[in-house]
């Protein structure tokens, strides 16, 4: 028996935005004549969803179809300031902002509809299919279509909003390190299972579960991308990468993606997830970030599995054969514990 | 296979939404399934001219002299810009927060710290005639002494990588060469631990590896403007850095960007657009600068690595009652953005757990290296890493579930986390409930019926008595730590940062019942106590 | 000066050309030649081209092989009669750097590339190459040793003797990137057996020498021997024996060092 | 320098060109031709993301010298399209949320489509190795895989 299974789990939480010189971003919201809306940002889509969370958010938070929002970004001439697409801040700060900017372009859109209902903006609702009604009477209606012609065409109105977020800076105390780094954090524990080939310390993944607590998950499609690619990146951060394999010994760096490790299509492994939502007070109907922490907890999990099949702890990044193959000599076999 | 457990924290949720909470298509998904999502490399401009960089090929040496004269008469060369060319060439990127000192150079002129540095950019019609040109540019090197271990570095006597920061760490509030975090009293807590586990941790380097590579296109634009394509994930960022290291407004420059082929923090330090744009101006022509993927492994800026000893003492029954901390992140050459990191990651101690006595002590450490910047996780994943091989090992010492042993010293709302903050909306406990059931893992009732919404705050609630330490004085200019507004270099004047914010009022709730009542906080375990 | 294309309908023009200039370099399947342009190789100055239908041919009947130089892989992989070279040929990068890369160039491609080269290594290929002074017959190892200097030479084809049996030849490519990944080690086994023995027993290895290389101490503890554990495991115990592996961003030489015997018992042993 | 004359099916359609000695052909395809959808990842072979097919063969565009596709048909994934319908691999990838920075995206389905041409059920065994030569560093490949799958299904049943 030269192949032996272990499970290690961890459990983690990550701070959502930075705080350095304050954390702002901006959004503008507008509608155009036939009430279809455009959100200008200066944020980046990396790939996170930054364009479809935010579509979403508009459209929550206006009342009307997504398919009436479109996400313009990023260009600098249109979209106003935002600090970045870094430090999971994206859908916590820029979603804050269009959330504030889009609830401005709503008021105006209900007192427009209010006027030509001839009632008062309080008793008015959306549907959420582009429809604006009386509360309790949905028979005195009208298209937000309608209202946005009435809008620009009667009444003078810009159907329109602006919003920042901004968490202001707070400083740190050089002493104690006392400071409010992040608004809110979220959370994720992983339980990994590898096998360990005692004889050449090779190490494949055989499976993961885990459990994210994520505040909200504004599009759990979205969130599955995260989770999923991000747990990849993080088996490949503990097991295989490295621009300097011989740290901190700067020699013999990769130079393309055959040097450069990353785990392919046949290393991967099943990975069951559970999704758990605890608002944050200040996430934009709650939600956090899953774009950084969604890695973090497989690295360790990966090692403590790692120590639970075969007795060995790699403390040091990555982990490749080589280091367990060391260590397992240096102990004299491979030690198995108890079987988790 | 992700499922959404509505059934957790229900009551603190509003489920009855329309739009949030549903799988909607991405937006963006139409463009990519037919290849039309543009990206900064997808502009075709009339005669785009291409511009790369003539790197250097020692670690730490002093330029000599820098000879162009044969590639300026190579073919199809319109320009070769030198460091004497960049208005402004000295720059760090958090200056525009005003946090941290000029550091770097767009181009090396008199010293180059890492191997591939920057010394001399070639604008010419093609690419290959654009590395003819760079095998006819000639560097006189004098080596210099190199140091690659970050505590190597710290020693006396060490070669200086940065003349900015000589004593190879970065200053933190013009007094200390690291981050410090204090929170109670390790030292007693470690004495009176039933056990003492000091480790060291080890975090590689990480190439960000994005499939696109970092890149920028820049033209003149109408009306004496300049049009930029870029990769940037943070748009503004680069728009400022260019217009600080350009010395021009930055309504200069009209920046798009915005669909990006992957960054994951590789993309924040504006590392192509100023030379790019730079070179645009110069010439008048359209300008591509696009990093090849040799240079993107070695000469884009990866994760730092960091180097982290962990010190806890824990008890019999598993209550870890002191965490000391010391980590040494490799900046690299200059400092980029991994003195936040530090900052990041002394307000993550001592993770997610309440533990009475925390130290930390977190240096930004530089080395003759690639200079380290942002990545997923930044400052917080290679310290999870650490803690959570520490907690697997201290779980196993006291022979303890690790599962449980979480649990036992997870954080919970009204709780002290020892950057003096109020814990709230947590939710660890319930993480590693449902990862256990998840994963067939047997639990305990009792850590089955544990929450994050109780036992928490009362005593756990309050600041520890800390020992204060001497202040050093101030070693040089002060640095502001204000807002988003740059003075010009040099009339800046020296700010006493305000004092910070008053901590919250301790939770409101009566103390939990102290169970025994035997230690400094009451161990919501304490009857399992031998 | 942009690149000189060169295209030729004769291998031996192409040849004469290809000694004659310094800068020119032989395109194949371009996964060597077009990489080198792309990132900046100004020493090379000329691409030379022959479309002269020698290069692709696969003579497969008989019980020797020959296979054109220019032959891919992907082609390798769908000729039945090439069967024992299905993998080392499967070992080659994706599907598209097989349907590009050639026979001709892995035999110039250096660690950690090569992979098809260690296979050719065990069965005693020759390599039929031509240079300015017209056409010979090289042994594969003789090529080897002497492939820097081989660069003014075209590679015309290579030729070897078909297996007896399918376990008579046996290949494995260690790699840490499933299933596309870069060699830590490469090892091929050529075991023809003769009532019951191992006669003429060839072990090539890959990424274990600066180019591929027979482990000998290996091959002399399977000569004249049954295939059977002791055998097995004298084979693997001597199977580091006169390698001189390197360090690279895939594995040290001591990871090398330490696994070489594992892999060939695990090899010759029929072991996952 | 005289350029070199360059004749070939560029998604179904007669295209000519001058080129360079040594231009590759994702430049020849990008910037000559204007046709985006092939990327530039690695300009060595390693990403896969500049993938197209030659004569219905699975080639990496930036390792293909331009001139040697004279005559021939090299499709990109901007000719996958039926018309203004999507191809059962772009829906697929689309339902899948195969899909998050989309650059490696072009090449996945150039590859993907190589495969299912050849072999209209693949096992997942076989979708692994067909997108073995691509990277992508978002998704962690399992959608990616299974949106294969989902379209080789799809192609199955109808």
């Amino acid at each position: 028996m030269t192949r032996h299974r272990g499970r290690g789990i961890a459990s983690v939480n990550y701070p959502i935005g930075m705080n350095l010189g304050g954390d702002p971003s901006q959004a503008l919201v507008h509608s155009n004549p036939s009430g279809k809306f455009t959100v200008a940002l200066s944020s980046i889509d990396l790939g996170q969803g930054m364009k479809s969370v935010t579509r979403q958010i508009c459209a929550e938070t206006l009342g009307v179809p997504v398919e009436d929002v479109y996400v313009d970004t990023a260009d600098s001439d249109t979209g106003p300031h935002c600090m970045g697409s870094f430090a999971s801040r994206g859908t916590h700060r820029v979603g804050n902002a269009v959330m504030a900017a889009a609830k401005e372009a709503r008021g105006v859109m209900m007192e427009a509809a209010a006027e030509e209902l001839e009632v008062n903006a309080a008793d008015l609702e959306t549907d959420g299919r582009g429809n604006i009604h009386v509360k309790g009477a949905p028979h005195r209606s009208i298209s937000t279509k309608d209202v946005a012609i009435a809008a620009q065409f009667k009444q003078g109105k810009t159907i329109s909003g602006r919003g920042i977020f901004l968490v202001p800076l707070s400083n740190v105390d050089p002493e104690t390190g006392e400071m409010s780094p992040a608004t809110c954090y979220a959370h994720a524990c992983l339980v990994a299972e590898v096998e360990v080939d005692d004889e050449t310390g090779e190490v494949a993944m055989v499976r993961m579960d885990s459990a994210y607590e994520l505040g909200r998950a504004l599009n759990p499609r979205l969130v599955e991308q995260q989770l999923v690619g991000g747990a990849w990146m993080g088996f490949s951060h503990a097991l295989y990468e490295t621009p300097e394999p011989y740290y901190p010994d700067p020699i013999h760096g990769p130079r393309d993606f055959v040097e450069y490790l990353m785990p392919g299509p046949g290393d991967i492994c099943p990975h069951d997830i559970a999704v758990l939502e605890r608002p944050a007070a200040d996430g934009p109907f709650g939600a956090k970030g899953p774009g950084e922490m969604c890695a973090n907890p497989v690295l360790p999990a990966v090692a403590n599995a790692i120590f639970n099949a075969v007795g060995v702890r790699i403390d040091d990044l990555p982990i490749t054969p080589e280091k367990v193959l060391r260590a397992i000599k240096a102990q004299g076999g491979a030690r198995p514990q108890a079987r988790r | 296979m992700l499922e959404l457990r509505k059934d957790i924290f229900a009551d603190e949720r509003d489920d009855n939404l329309k739009e949030i909470g549903k799988g909607t298509q991405r937006q963006d998904m139409l463009g990519h399934v037919t290849g039309t999502s543009t990206y900064f490399d997808d502009h075709k401009l009339q005669g785009m001219l291409h511009l790369k960089v003539v790197r250097s090929t020692h670690s730490h040496a002093r330029l000599r002299r820098i000879d162009t004269s044969e590639a300026e008469r190579s073919p199809g060369v319109r320009r070769i810009i030198r460091g004497a060319d960049v208005p402004r060439n000295l720059n760090t990127l958090l200056s525009l927060i005003n946090f941290g000192k000029d550091d770097e150079p767009s181009l090396a002129v008199d010293k180059v710290r890492y191997k591939g540095e920057p010394i001399v950019a070639v604008v010419a019609d093609s690419p290959r005639e654009a590395f003819e040109a760079m095998s006819k540019v000639h560097v006189d090197y004098e080596p210099l002494p190199t140091v690659f271990d970050v505590e190597e570095a710290l020693k006396p006597g060490a070669p200086v990588v940065n003349e900015t920061y000589p004593k190879n760490t970065f200053t933190y509030y013009d007094v200390y060469d690291h981050q410090k975090l204090r929170f109670g009293d390790v030292e007693r807590g470690l004495a009176g631990a039933d056990h003492v586990l000091e480790q060291r941790y080890q975090m590689s380097p990480i190439e960000h590896a994005p499939t696109e590579t970092n890149g920028s296109i820049a033209a003149p634009d109408t009306n004496g403007r300049y049009v930029v394509y870029t990769s940037t994930q943070a748009l503004f960022f680069s728009v400022d850095t260019c217009a600080k290291i350009l010395d021009v407004p930055s309504n200069t420059f009209h920046f798009i960007g915005g669909t990006v082929g992957g960054g994951f923090g590789g993309k924040v330090d504006t590392l192509t657009e100023p030379l790019c744009i730079l070179a645009a101006m110069l010439i008048g022509r359209p300008v591509r600068y696009v990093f090849g993927r040799e240079e993107e492994m070695q000469y884009g800026a990866p994760r730092g690595a960091e180097r982290i000893y962990i010190k806890d003492g824990v008890m019999r029954d598993g209550r870890v009652v002191a965490r000391k901390v010391r980590a040494y992140f490799d900046s690299g050459a200059y400092t980029r953005l991994s003195s936040y990191a530090a900052v990041k990651c002394a307000a993550h101690l001592p993770g997610p757990y309440t533990i009475p006595n925390v130290y930390g002590d977190i240096y930004c450490v530089f080395t003759n290296r690639t200079p380290a910047t942002a990545m997923r996780g930044f400052g917080v994943t290679a310290m999870d890493f650490a803690i959570e091989c520490q907690m697997d090992k201290l779980a196993h010492f006291v022979s303890m579930d690790p599962m449980e042993f979480r649990i036992l010293n997870a954080y919970r709302d009204g709780d002290m986390k020892a950057h003096r903050r109020e814990a709230k909306n947590t939710a660890l406990i319930e993480c590693v409930q449902v990862a256990a059931e998840k994963a067939k893992w047997p639990l305990r009732e009792e850590f089955k019926r544990a929450s994050s919404r109780t036992d928490g705050g009362g005593d756990r609630a309050v600041v520890p008595p800390t020992p204060r330490e001497a202040r050093p004085q101030p070693a040089m200019a002060s640095q502001q730590r204000t807002s988003y507004d740059r003075t010009p270099a040099g009339t800046r004047e020296p700010a006493v940062p305000p004092p910070p914010p008053p901590p919250p009022p301790p939770a409101s709730r009566p103390p939990a019942a102290p169970s025994h009542g035997t230690t400094r906080f009451s161990s919501v375990f304490g009857t399992r106590r031998r | 000066m942009p690149v000189t294309v060169r295209t030729f309908a004769s291998s031996g023009e192409a040849a004469a050309a290809l000694s004659s200039d310094r800068g020119a370099r032989y395109l194949g399947g371009g996964t060597l030649v077009m990489r080198a342009l792309n990132e900046g190789d100004i020493s090379i100055s000329t691409i030379v081209r022959a479309s002269d239908h020698a290069l692709t041919r696969i003579e497969a009947a008989g019980p020797r092989v020959t296979i054109g130089a220019g032959v891919t892989f992907a082609r390798i992989l769908a000729e039945r009669d090439l069967s024992f070279l299905h993998a080392p040929a499967r070992s080659i990068g994706g599907p598209a750097v097989r349907n590009m890369g050639t026979v001709g160039g892995n035999l110039f491609a250096p660690n950690p590339y090569g992979d098809f080269t260690v296979a050719l290594l065990a069965l005693d290929a020759v390599v039929s190459v031509r240079g300015g002074l017209g056409s010979r017959d090289v042994p594969i190892e003789e090529f080897l040793q002497s492939r820097e200097r081989q660069t003014g030479t075209l590679v015309l084809s290579i030729s070897c003797q078909k297996p007896g049996s399918a376990e008579a030849f046996r290949f494995r490519k260690i790699a840490r990137i499933k299933p596309k990944g870069g060699s830590v080690i490469t090892l091929a086994a050529h075991l023809p057996m003769s009532g019951g023995r191992i006669v003429g027993a060839r072990v090539a290895l890959g990424s274990m020498a600066p180019t591929q290389i027979r482990a000998r101490a290996a091959e002399r503890a399977l000569e004249g021997r049954s295939l059977d554990a002791p055998t097995i495991g004298a084979a693997a115990a001597a199977a580091v024996e006169g390698t001189s592996p390197g360090d690279n961003a895939l594995a040290s030489a001591w990871y090398r060092r330490e696994i070489v015997g594992v892999h060939l018992r695990r090899l010759l042993s029929g072991q996952e | 320098m005289a350029k070199t004359a360059l004749q070939f099916r560029h998604n179904g359609r007669d295209v000519a060109i001058f080129v360079d000695g040594g231009t590759n052909l994702l430049v020849a395809l990008r910037e000559l031709i204007g046709d985006m959808t092939p990327k530039f990842g690695c300009g060595q072979g390693g990403c896969g993301a500049c993938s197209v097919l030659i004569d219905g063969e699975l080639h990496l565009s930036c390792l293909t010298l331009a001139e040697t596709v004279a005559g021939r048909s090299v499709e990109t994934l901007d000719g996958i399209k039926d018309g203004p319908n999507l191809h059962p691999l772009q829906r697929a990838f689309a339902e899948n949320f195969a899909a998050q920075c989309g650059y490696c995206t072009p090449g996945m389905l150039m590859a993907a489509k190589a495969l299912l041409d050849r072999n209209p059920s693949p096992s997942r065994t076989e979708v692994v190795e067909a997108i073995s030569g691509n990277i992508c560093r978002c998704t962690g490949y399992e959608p990616i895989i299974n949106a294969v799958l989902a379209a080789s299904g799809g192609r199955a049943r109808a």
